[in-house]
């Protein structure tokens, strides 16, 4: 191109010619591809132990945020079934919900994930239950793309997210469905226990958090109290 | 249904409604203008080859007498319009802007103006290529302004049949009244021309198309039509451009000429009807084309007349004769406001297929100011060939022509219709001239090429 | 017979045209526009008042500054275009918005859905609605918050947030109303048909008194100022797919005058769609094009998020309407072998 | 341009200026709009993008004369997400955050055509001192490109620059400047300003002819 | 427990979060090849087809890389399907249709480095589609690229004509279109569901 100065400099182009073998290229390519699988591997070896701690503390401070009062957490695995059993090791497959237990090994709720379908994209969030009382106890969206300055206020809005604090979840004793399905209403209307406030504005995003709530609720509450005795026993 | 509804109103779709602005002329009988003192005959007053002079300068000539000979088949004879003598033959100015070579004739003042040759031709004896053979001799050309050759219409390729005849009186051009008026005075010349035509064609049936804002010529036409011509008067609805050939056919048929093709490919052919009654005096009198009357219109000139002018009477001589010109003029065009031509000068001739000259002044003759185009349709709507002005003048004004072609340019008839009704005052039709000409001319370096 | 005759002009056929040019077309709008303003100023008062000037201001500003510039061979400030632009975009807003913001969006209207693109004529979208849809982006709860129209006493009050400082947050302590579409989407209340009709209810500046806008519609129409289609197929579009589904599931689907009536659809349809420059050039197109906002008005109001969707559903028909030109061509005289018979 | 003055301080500075990967030669545009939605995305994307640049621009330089023709652009490719996934994992180790913010588009610089388009048209042409040169040049460009998007985007969309509030407390943000439209807009308003700047320089430049 | 119904994700990707204008998707290719129709649509065609064959292949291949537990091999390997599902994609088509291979013969190459591809290969994986959900969703995504492709097509070829002024002319139009357009798909947030 524009180098002349330098006159060894030249692009390798010609140089190979057009007959290189074809063992030559295999070989070119197996070295790179050595080379960078062994580069590859050394940083997930190198990174993984401080990535896998990082997805750890990620996950326990969003279960502790909506489990007020856990300090410690145990995975378990929900079955096609319906059953639950302890999660062991680290699997990956699988839905898992988490217990939380305070410092004296107490049971303090189980936290859920769920997600579904917000005003632009799919919202993920996390929530927890309380078995004894019957309520949500907390709830944090994880992932959203909703409208910023309207729709984002879910994940901000303290006012809305107060809603949250004992949140009425209770089972008809049949377990079939909710005793009083959750319900969204304007703000300063809530009259009852399992009414939720929207936001003024984004009533759409508070809609879909209702439905996102409503509807895990209704499929993994029964599932839990089902399982509860286990559920209280701490981990070993 | 529809056909039903429109029986007695036929028309075209699409074109436009302009004032027709007729009442400057409409009432005014048809006069004979006085002979002057010099006529110029160019040698291309028709569409075609020019015609080839077979008199020199110096020569006497007579009144109807044969002065140049069709140089190929499209092509016109000319004829000396006065008794007189020629005083030269040399380039003129051509209401077409240009100078073209002219036969000029001065008159012998002191002839009597009669005809050549005057006895009347019995038609009825002759075969059809006999009468083809007088009317390609007798100078005919279309008078309505294109001035195609009459003749060679007439022509019927092998294998094609003109099943109907049409008689184009629709004068849809605002401001003319001669089809009108020659309606009204000379329809016995109409009825024995289409006569003549009928036999040269050998046609079923003739029709003569007439807006419905000529009710008079409509009524006189169908109360004086001899029983025994297979001919019927169709009223139109009045609509720009009706006297369009293609038009008129879909008015009256409800047939569409094929796109690229000829009147005759749907059975017809088409004259305008002052042709039509000049072939009927050519029988009656053995006149040649050597004169036409020309409306002489517009709020530019004193005193407007239907006048009946000696083919190539100079245009000034015809003011003089009206009058003058008022102070305000502006524009002084041949033909209709929507397709006629602007003149640059007053000198040039009035020529066989010029069907009125039009008077504008300052009140009419507004300079407008072009806006970009709003998509506003109503070119779309107007345009009576489906055509899409607004895309096509975009094309235009970036100069890509041969994007045009796609859009069927060359099937626009140019009648003005789409620039008429242009809110932004885009000179649509202006550019799509200017843009079949160098395609026509490309196409025309193409085909050389491969030739 | 020499003497020099006056200089006469040589232009080219034809030499009459039609008394309809843009500007008059412009000015007829703008014309029309008045009863929908002074509804707009009947029941939000000073609020429109202001409302309007400002946004007029902003989007006759840049387009004095751009005329000026490129030395064009038009005035498109006094053509009436760029007047329409402004008072459509205002009459889109809501009557408490920070004025501010209203200046901001008549601006951005002109900018970016008309200089950008090279001025009047060129533009692909409807300027004031790309205005609107930046300001509703922008501005989502501003854009959202409705107050209730006005009393005789309060006409003369400045209500909601107009006068917030520059780029700064409204207070956003007005006394907020729903719009009767929110209404609808929200706690599945109907509003009344007259009030609907009438324009006593809450809405943008405009689009509550559905019958000043049908009457100014129909005068644009017989003038032949606006293609009557565009209004004909959008409002009859969306009355047959709201009536069929009314039909189906009376309970959940609210009967059809309401959506026909409510918010911005006669505004929209009226004003916006049938801005020449951003519909179809045939006659067929536009009946597609109709069809199509109507199509996808009914399906953003009753399957999107949003309780209004006329904004959008200009606009991505606007975006489409080059393709359904590029389709949707004319059928030329004479390409059909015998027609008619 | 002077050959015989190729520096490589030149080097560098061209990619900064005047062939800026983004603003000049319009490339790699889908990390430039996706996550300038703020100044630290931007920044760690500018930085990613620049390691990965430099690293196969290095390494394609070094081995340019050991590939194959026929397999160079594979054997770059494969060179490339080498060291885009090097990237993406220290990234993850250092901010999980960020990562998350940047989605998918940490692992889409693979398919960035400034990276392939330098090893290419540059690395595999020149000594290794240069193409490195180049490297950081282009990815200094791109840095600055990038931050340029973020820094309008987050100062308008959220009042703040990298987090920290510039515009007060009462500052109504422009929520279209973190949505997608935003992108656009800011990045379509650079280049305007771009194009003045150029245009402005080839008035003076024809004035001073003149 | 994905509970994202297929319709909806599809239309999410054709429409609310449109592949190109909000996911940022195949910005390369949708400014260079939306200038002309002609073109335009065959590469939507195009690239929606081998989206749908590296869906598969992307599918099968994290399924593989979940049981040898490695991930960290995922983009190199998803990178080399993608290529090979181009050049199987041409092969196929230079085998069945010379016409269209014809027609599309130059954008096949330049799919490779299309982000969109990729792009919708690691999606899916991220959002741990199932088999069937990412052959939609690939669908969706190519639908949505083809989408914003042809509407900016048609939009470029009107402004041909038009008197666009010289500094606006070029890439800053069609990223300030795109950017209108943008505007104007968020009125389809919310549907689907």
């Amino acid at each position: 191109m524009h180098m002349h100065g330098t006159g060894h400099h030249h692009p390798s182009a010609g140089e190979g010619g057009d007959e290189v073998s074809s063992w030559r290229m295999i070989l070119t390519m197996g070295t790179i591809g050595l080379l960078a699988g062994l580069l590859i591997v050394v940083t997930y070896q190198l990174t993984l132990p401080i990535i896998e701690q990082n997805k750890a503390q990620y996950l326990q401070r969003a279960i502790f945020d909506v489990l007020p009062g856990a300090s410690r957490k145990r995975a378990f695995i929900v079955e096609k079934d319906g059953r639950l059993r302890p999660e062991q090791g680290k699997e990956k497959h699988g839905y898992k919900v988490y217990a939380g237990y305070d410092r004296e090994g107490r049971l303090v709720g189980i936290a859920i994930e769920a997600k579904g379908q917000g005003f632009q994209d799919v919202i993920q969030l996390i929530y927890g239950y309380d078995p004894e009382r019957e309520v949500i106890v907390g709830m944090k969206v994880l992932e959203s793309k909703e409208t910023p300055g309207l729709g984002s206020k879910i994940e901000t809005d303290p006012e809305f997210i107060a809603n949250f604090k004992a949140l009425e979840v209770k089972l008809k004793p049949d377990m079939s469905d909710l005793e009083h399905p959750l319900e969204m209403v304007k703000k300063g209307q809530k009259t009852a226990a399992w009414q939720i406030e929207a936001i003024t504005g984004a009533t759409i995003s508070s809609r879909a958090i209702t439905h996102i709530l409503l509807k895990s609720s209704r499929e993994i509450l029964p599932l839990i109290r089902k399982n509860l005795d286990m559920l209280k026993q701490e981990a070993p | 249904m529809e056909r039903l509804l429109f029986r007695e109103k036929r028309t075209f779709k699409h074109g436009i409604h302009p004032r027709d602005y007729k009442h400057f002329t409409r009432d005014l009988p048809i006069e004979r203008m006085p002979f002057v003192r010099e006529y110029v005959l160019p040698l291309s007053q028709h569409a075609g080859a020019p015609s080839r002079p077979v008199v020199k300068r110096g020569e006497r000539v007579f009144r109807g007498q044969l002065i140049a000979e069709p140089a190929a088949f499209v092509s016109a004879a000319l004829h000396a319009p006065v008794t007189g003598v020629v005083a030269a033959v040399e380039p003129r100015e051509h209401p077409a802007g240009k100078m073209v070579d002219a036969i000029v004739i001065q008159r012998d003042p002191h002839s009597p103006q009669t005809l050549f040759n005057e006895h009347p031709i019995d038609w009825s004896a002759l075969t059809p290529s006999e009468l083809l053979e007088i009317i390609r001799l007798g100078g005919f050309v279309g008078l309505g302004g294109a001035a195609f050759p009459t003749h060679v219409k007439y022509a019927i390729p092998e294998g094609k049949y003109a099943r109907f005849f049409f008689v184009n009186a629709a004068e849809c051009e605002p401001f003319l009244t001669t089809d009108y008026r020659i309606m009204l005075e000379r329809y016995p010349h109409i009825f024995s021309g289409i006569r003549v035509i009928l036999k040269i064609l050998g046609s079923e049936k003739a029709y003569i198309g007439v807006e419905d804002n000529k009710q008079e010529a409509i009524a006189l036409l169908r109360e004086t039509m001899p029983s025994d011509l297979p001919c019927e008067v169709v009223p139109l609805k009045t609509k720009y451009p009706q006297g369009a050939e293609k038009m008129l056919i879909e008015a009256v048929l409800h047939r569409e000429v094929p796109s690229g093709r000829l009147p005759i490919d749907v059975e017809v052919v088409v004259n305008n009807v002052g042709t039509v009654a000049a072939i009927g005096e050519l029988f009656a009198y053995n006149q040649p084309l050597i004169e036409r009357v020309v409306t002489i219109t517009g709020p530019g000139i004193h005193r407007p007349a239907n006048l009946l002018v000696p083919i190539g009477t100079r245009l000034s001589d015809v003011i003089a004769h009206c009058g003058g010109m008022k102070d305000n003029v502006r524009q002084v065009l041949f033909g209709g406001p929507m397709m006629g031509m602007p003149q640059r000068s007053l000198d040039v001739p009035i020529m066989k297929g010029t069907s009125g000259v039009l008077f504008l002044t300052d009140g009419e003759v507004v300079p407008r100011r072009e806006y970009p185009c709003i998509h506003c349709m109503k070119c779309v709507d107007a345009c009576p060939m489906y055509l899409n002005p607004s895309l096509l003048g975009m094309l235009a004004r970036v100069r890509r022509y041969e994007d045009m072609l796609e859009h069927y340019i060359m099937d626009c008839i140019e009648c003005g219709s789409c620039s008429y009704v242009c809110p932004s005052n885009i000179p649509l039709v202006q550019r799509f001239r200017v843009a079949k000409a160098l395609l026509r001319e490309k196409m025309a370096r193409e085909r050389a090429v491969q030739g | 017979m020499k003497a020099r005759e006056p200089r006469l002009l040589l232009t080219t056929s034809p030499f009459i045209k039609s008394p309809q040019d843009t500007r008059f077309i412009m000015w007829q709008v703008n014309y029309a526009l008045v009863p929908v303003i002074l509804a707009g100023i009947y029941y939000f008062g000073l609020n429109a008042v202001l409302i309007i000037l400002v946004s007029l201001a902003g989007a006759l500003l840049p387009e004095w500054l751009w005329s000026r510039r490129q030395s064009h061979p038009v005035n498109t400030v006094r053509d009436g275009s760029a007047v329409i632009t402004g008072l459509l975009f205002a009459l889109t807003l809501p009557p408490g918005i920070p004025l501010w913001m209203a200046f901001l969006g008549g601006t951005v209207s002109v900018v970016l859905g008309k200089i950008i693109f090279g001025g009047l004529g060129y533009n692909i979208f409807n300027p004031a609605l790309v205005g609107r849809a930046f300001l509703q982006a922008a501005f989502p709860v501003s854009m959202t918050t409705w107050i209730p129209y006005a009393t005789p006493e309060n006409v003369f009050h400045i209500r909601g947030d107009l006068l917030t400082f520059p780029f700064m947050k409204p207070r956003m302590d007005a006394l907020s109303a729903a719009t009767p579409l929110a209404r609808m989407k929200f706690e599945s209340q109907l509003t009344r048909l007259t009030d609907l009709l009438l324009g006593s209810t809450a809405g943008s500046l405009g689009e509550t008194a559905a019958f000043i806008i049908i009457l100014a519609g129909v005068y644009l129409g017989l003038r032949g100022v606006i293609n009557w289609r565009i209004p004909v197929g959008i409002v009859a579009t969306v009355f047959l797919l709201a009536a069929l589904l009314h039909w189906v599931d009376g309970t959940r689907y609210p009967a059809p005058w309401f959506h026909v009536f409510a918010g911005g659809l006669m505004l929209g349809a009226v004003f916006m769609a049938t801005d020449p420059v951003t519909s179809p050039i045939t006659q067929k197109g536009v009946w597609i094009f109709s069809i199509g906002v109507g199509l996808l008005v009914v399906i953003i109001r009753i399957w999107g998020g949003l309780p209004e969707g006329v904004m959008y559903s200009i606009l991505l028909m606007n975006a489409v309407t080059p393709l359904i030109n590029k389709m949707v061509r004319p059928r030329i005289y004479g390409m059909r072998e015998k027609s008619g018979r | 341009m002077k050959a015989e003055q190729n520096t490589s301080m030149d080097i560098l500075l061209k990619g900064i200026w005047k062939e800026n990967p983004v603003f000049v030669q319009v490339l790699g545009m889908c990390p430039v709009l996706a996550v300038t939605n703020s100044v630290i995305n931007s920044i760690v994307m500018g930085f990613a993008t620049t390691f990965v640049l430099v690293m196969s621009s290095f390494f394609v330089s070094l081995f340019r004369k050991l590939i194959p023709r026929q397999v160079r652009i594979a054997s770059y490719i494969m060179i490339i997400a080498t060291f885009v996934t090097v990237a993406e994992y220290i990234i993850q180790a250092i901010s999980l955050e960020v990562h998350k913010s940047l989605g998918a588009f940490i692992s889409l610089i693979v398919v960035n055509c400034i990276i392939l388009g330098r090893a290419e048209a540059f690395a595999s042409k020149y000594p290794v001192k240069e193409a490195v040169m180049d490297a950081l040049g282009m990815g200094a460009g791109f840095t600055l490109a990038v931050l340029s998007l973020g820094v309008v985007r987050e100062l308008l969309g959220n009042g703040t620059l990298a987090g920290v509030s510039i515009m007060g407390p009462s500052f109504e943000p422009w929520s279209i400047m973190i949505l997608p439209g935003g992108a656009f807009f800011v990045l379509g308003a650079w280049l305007l300003f771009f194009n003045w700047l150029r245009e402005r320089a080839k008035r003076q430049q024809e004035r001073v002819m003149v | 427990m994905t509970g994202e119904s297929l319709s909806f994700i599809f239309i999410n990707a054709a429409l609310i979060n449109n592949f190109v204008l909000s996911s940022f998707l195949g910005i390369c290719p949708f400014l260079g090849v939306s200038g002309k129709l002609k073109t335009a649509g065959p590469m939507g065609a195009a690239v929606t087809f081998v989206m749908f064959i590296s869906s598969i292949f992307a599918y099968a291949i994290h399924q593989i890389l979940l049981i040898i537990e490695a991930p960290y091999l995922q983009l190199i390997s998803y990178i080399v399907v993608i290529a090979s599902a181009v050049q199987l994609v041409e092969m196929f088509i230079k085998k069945f249709s010379p016409v269209l291979y014809r027609a599309l013969g130059i954008y096949l190459p330049l799919i490779t480095t299309n982000c969109a591809i990729l792009g919708m290969a690691l999606f899916q994986t991220n959002r741990g589609y199932d088999f069937i959900q990412s052959l939609i969703f690939s669908l969706g995504a190519g639908a949505g690229f083809s989408l914003a492709l042809i509407i900016m097509a048609g939009i470029r070829e009107a402004l041909d004509l038009a008197d666009i002024p010289g500094l606006v002319k070029g890439t800053a139009l069609t990223l300030m279109i795109a950017g209108i357009l943008s505007m104007a798909f968020m009125g389809f947030a919310g549907l689907g569901g």
